[in-house]
C-alpha cells in the first residue's frame, strides 16, 4: 500500500444508510490521488469514472493497449477500433497514447500503476484476492487480465458488496474460492464499510448506517479501529 | 521478405493441420475475420488456437471452431455473453482449454519472438494457473517460471502496411497483433489499407516488415 | 505525473549519492548531455552508471568520470576511440566495470520495466560472461538466467515532450531511452521541443507519460 | 545454417591471386539470397554493403534500432541523431523503420535476422567465434553487441583474414581466446579459401590462388572438400 489513509480515527456514520453504489464510486474516487495512473476494472468499477474531476489530472489506463481513456463513446463517436477491456466503444483524451499488449501489461506488472480498482468475490484480512472464478464444476473458466491486475498496481482497492448473498462475509479469513492473487489488495470498498487489509488484517476506515461493533458481529474476521 | 497477396484465400495457403495458429484481436477490434474466414475455407484442421478470447457469436473464431476445426483453445478469457460456440464445445468435451492470464498471454508470445527461453513472472503466484509450474523468490518476491508461446502461423489485423510488409495500427486495435507477429514462423496480416514505400512515417511504424510474410488488402476499399 | 521544469539543475534535483543512474544515448545519439552537465554541478557521487558506452572525450560521461563520481560502469562497450578518461580509471583501479552483452543490457533493464524477475537468455552462453551465472536447456537450447537492472533515476535525450510526459524520439537516437524510462524509480528527460497536450499523435507516443516524471527543454530553441 | 551452398564441389582457383578485401566483401554480397534481413558488423564487414544490388531487396539491420538503413551519410546529409552501430552517419532508405534497443535485440536474439557478417580473431572448426577481446591481460574488455549478434542471426558469417599475423591459422581446433558464441558461426570468408564450419568440421568451397592440399598443410584442422 503506498496511499496513505488521512483520516486519524475510524468514523462510524450511524445516521445515514448504507453507501449506494453510486456512492460506493464516489468515495474511491475521491481517494485517488490527483494525478495517479488508474485502471478501472470491468462492470462497477468502470463507474468510477464518473466521479473523477476532470481537473485532477488521473489518467486512466486500459489493459487492451491505452493511456488518457475517455468517457464512454456515444453516437457518431463509436469507434470499433477503441473499447475499454469491457469492449465497450471509449474515446480519446488529449495526451493519450496507444501501445500493444505485450507493453501495456509490462506498464501493469512493472508497478507503474498507481491505482487498480477491481470487483471481488471474495478478500481476505491479508488482502488474498479472488476474483476471478466461483470453483463451481460446470464453471469455464476465463480469467483475463485479473491476476495481472491484481499483482500489478501500487494499491489494489476493491469495490464490492460486502455481504454475498447467503448473508455470510465477503471479507474472510481466508478465501475458499479460487485465488487471483496474494496479499494484494489494500482497501475495500463496500456499502456498509471502508476497510483497510493486509498484513495486520482488516481495519475498518469508516462505516455507514452501522456501527463496528454491528459489523463485527456478523464478521468472521477480527475488526480494528484506525487509532490516532 | 513480405509478398503483397491478392486474396485471403491465397494469404493463408499452405496452413497445416496440427498448426499452432496465434489469431490477433481483443473482442472484435483487430479481429482478422477474413483470415479466418479464409482459413475455414482453406481446410486445415486439428489446430491449436492462441488467441484471447474464444470467439464471439456465430462469426470469425466462432465459426471456426464451429466447423470443428480446433483442437485447443489457449486464451486468457473463452467465457462472453455471446461465446455460446465455445461453451458448447467445451462443456461436450470436444476441446481442450489453457487459460492463461492476458499478461503472461502477451509476454508469453513476446517471449517467444524475442528468443527467450522462459521468464519468471510475478503473475498467478499462489493462484490455480502457477500449479505444477516451478516457482523462486528473487529479491524478496515471489515469481512462477513461464515458457514462450511459439506460433506456426500468426492472423492479425491491421490498418495499413507498406509493401515492405510494415505495419501500423488503429487504436486499441493494436493489442495483441504487433506481438503475435514476432512469435509465429509465418505472419499473415489484413489490413484496410495499403500504401507505397515511404508511406508510412519510419518513427511511428509498428510491426516492421521484418515480422511480416504476408499482406491481404481487405474491406470496403476492395470493392 | 510529469513536471515540466525550466532547467536541467532542477530536473535533477534530489539525486542521492550512491544512486544507480541510468543514461541514454548510443555514441553521442539520444546523450542527455545538457542533464549528465547539471548531474556534475548538482554534486552526487559514488554514483553506479548504466550506459552502453563509458564516455567520449572530455564531456557529458566523461566529465562525471573525471570529476570523479562514479564508483561503477555498467556498459556494453567502455573501449573506444575516445574513451581515455575511462581507460585512465580503469587502468589506475579508480573504477569498477561490469561488461554486459548490449542485447542484455537493454533486455535487462526491460525486465526491470516489466516486472519480470529474471528471464532466461542465450546471449553469451559458454562465453567469460556467462561464468558465474545459472544455466538451463530449455527445449534443446542452452540459456543463462540474467536478472533485472533497476535504476534508481533514468537521464534521457527525447526529441519531443508534451505536458503529460509523454515522449517522442528522433531516428536512432530513440535506442536506450525507451526501455531505460521504464526501469527507473525517476526518469529525468530532455527534449529539444516541448508541445502542447494533443501535439503528439497518440499513435505514434514512444514512450508515454507514466514512466516520466520530469522534462526539461534545451539546445538551440532556449536561446 | 539455412542457407545453403550451391556449389556441388571444391573449386580451386589456382590461376588467380588471393581475393583482395573488397573482392571478399563482393563474394559475400553475392551469397546473400534476395530480401534477406541483414547486419553487417563494424569494421570489414560494413563494406559488404557497398556490392548488395539495389535490386536484390536485401535490407540492413543496424543494432542501434533501425531496419532499412542505407548508405553512409555526407556533407548535408549528415544527422547525429542517425549513425549505424559503428557511430558512423547513415541515411535511411524508403520502407525503413525505426525502434528502441530493446526491439532491436529482441529482434536479433529472436533469430528473425536471416545473415549476420562478423569479423573474428578465432573461428574454431565446430564454428566457435571468437571476437571480442584477445585474452590480453592489461585488455579493456568491451563486448558491444558481439555476443547477441553471433547467437541472434539464422546464419553467421565470419569475414576474416584467414592467416594471423604470426602465420597461424584463424580456424583452429578450439578457440584459445575467450568465446563470443558456442557453434554460432557457418561460413568463413577469407582472402584464400570460403569454407564451411560446423558439426561436420571445416569444409572448402572455393580456393583462391592456392589449393586445397597447400592450405591444408598450413592448417591443424581438417579440410574435407564438397561432395557432388
Amino acid at each position: 500500500m503506498t496511499i496513505a489513509v488521512t483520516a486519524h480515527e475510524t468514523i462510524e456514520h450511524l445516521d445515514r444508510a448504507a453507501l449506494s453504489r453510486d456512492e460506493i464510486a464516489a468515495r474511491i474516487a475521491r481517494d485517488i490521488p490527483a494525478g495517479s495512473f488508474v485502471n478501472l476494472g470491468i462492470g462497477q468499477p468502470t463507474t468510477v469514472a464518473d466521479h473523477l474531476d476532470a481537473g485532477s489530472g488521473v489518467v486512466l489506463h486500459t489493459e487492451n493497449g491505452m493511456l488518457g481513456m475517455g468517457p464512454a463513446a456515444h453516437g457518431d463517436d463509436v469507434d470499433p477500433d477503441l473499447t475499454n477491456a469491457g469492449k465497450v466503444p471509449v474515446t480519446e483524451l488529449p495526451g493519450a497514447s496507444y501501445f500493444h499488449h505485450a507493453d501495456s501489461f509490462a506498464m501493469m506488472r512493472g508497478g507503474h500503476l498507481d491505482v487498480c480498482v477491481l470487483g471481488a468475490f471474495q478478500v481476505s484480512e491479508h488482502g488474498d484476492l479472488a476474483n476471478w472464478h466461483t470453483g463451481a464444476e460446470d464453471a469455464i473458466p476465463a480469467v483475463g487480465g485479473a491476476m495481472d491486475l491484481a499483482i500489478g498496481a501500487k494499491d489494489v482497492f476493491v469495490m464490492m458488496s460486502l455481504f454475498a448473498k447467503d448473508g455470510g462475509s465477503k471479507i474472510v479469513p481466508t478465501c475458499t474460492y479460487p485465488l487471483t492473487g496474494l496479499a494484494c489488495v489494500s482497501r475495500v470498498y463496500t456499502e456498509h464499510a471502508i476497510l483497510l487489509v493486509g498484513a495486520t488484517g482488516v481495519t475498518v476506515v469508516e462505516t455507514f448506517g452501522i456501527s463496528v461493533d454491528e459489523l463485527q458481529a456478523r464478521m468472521d474476521v477480527g475488526l480494528r479501529r484506525l487509532e490516532g | 521478405m513480405t509478398l503483397v497477396v491478392d486474396t485471403a484465400l491465397e494469404a493463408v495457403a499452405g496452413i497445416e493441420d496440427g498448426a499452432t495458429v496465434l489469431i490477433g484481436g481483443f473482442g472484435m477490434a483487430g479481429m482478422p475475420v477474413a483470415l479466418i474466414d479464409a482459413l475455414i475455407e482453406q481446410g486445415a484442421g486439428d489446430l491449436e488456437i492462441v488467441s484471447n478470447n474464444a470467439g464471439n457469436g456465430d462469426t470469425g473464431l466462432a465459426a471456426l471452431l464451429a466447423a470443428g476445426r480446433v483442437r485447443k483453445m489457449v486464451c486468457s478469457f473463452p467465457r462472453q455473453s455471446d461465446s455460446y460456440v465455445f461453451d458448447e464445445l467445451y462443456r461436450s468435451g470436444r476441446i481442450e482449454l489453457e487459460v492463461v492470464p492476458q499478461g503472461n498471454l502477451a509476454e508469453r508470445m513476446r517471449a517467444a519472438g524475442a528468443g527467450i527461453g522462459a521468464f519468471f513472472c510475478p503473475t498467478g503466484v499462489g493462484t490455480p494457473l502457477a500449479e505444477g509450474k516451478e516457482q523462486r523468490t528473487i529479491d524478496g518476491r515471489d515469481y512462477v517460471l513461464e515458457l514462450p508461446i511459439k506460433g506456426d502461423v500468426a492472423l492479425i489485423g491491421a490498418h495499413a502496411a507498406d509493401p515492405a510488409g510494415n505495419l501500423v495500427y488503429r487504436k486499441t486495435a493494436r493489442n495483441f497483433g504487433p506481438v503475435m507477429a514476432t512469435a509465429a514462423t509465418t505472419t499473415i496480416v489484413q489490413v484496410s489499407s495499403l500504401v507505397e514505400l515511404g508511406g508510412l512515417d519510419p518513427e511511428s511504424v509498428v510491426t516492421p516488415g521484418i515480422y511480416v510474410d504476408r499482406v491481404v488488402r481487405v474491406g470496403q476499399e476492395d470493392s
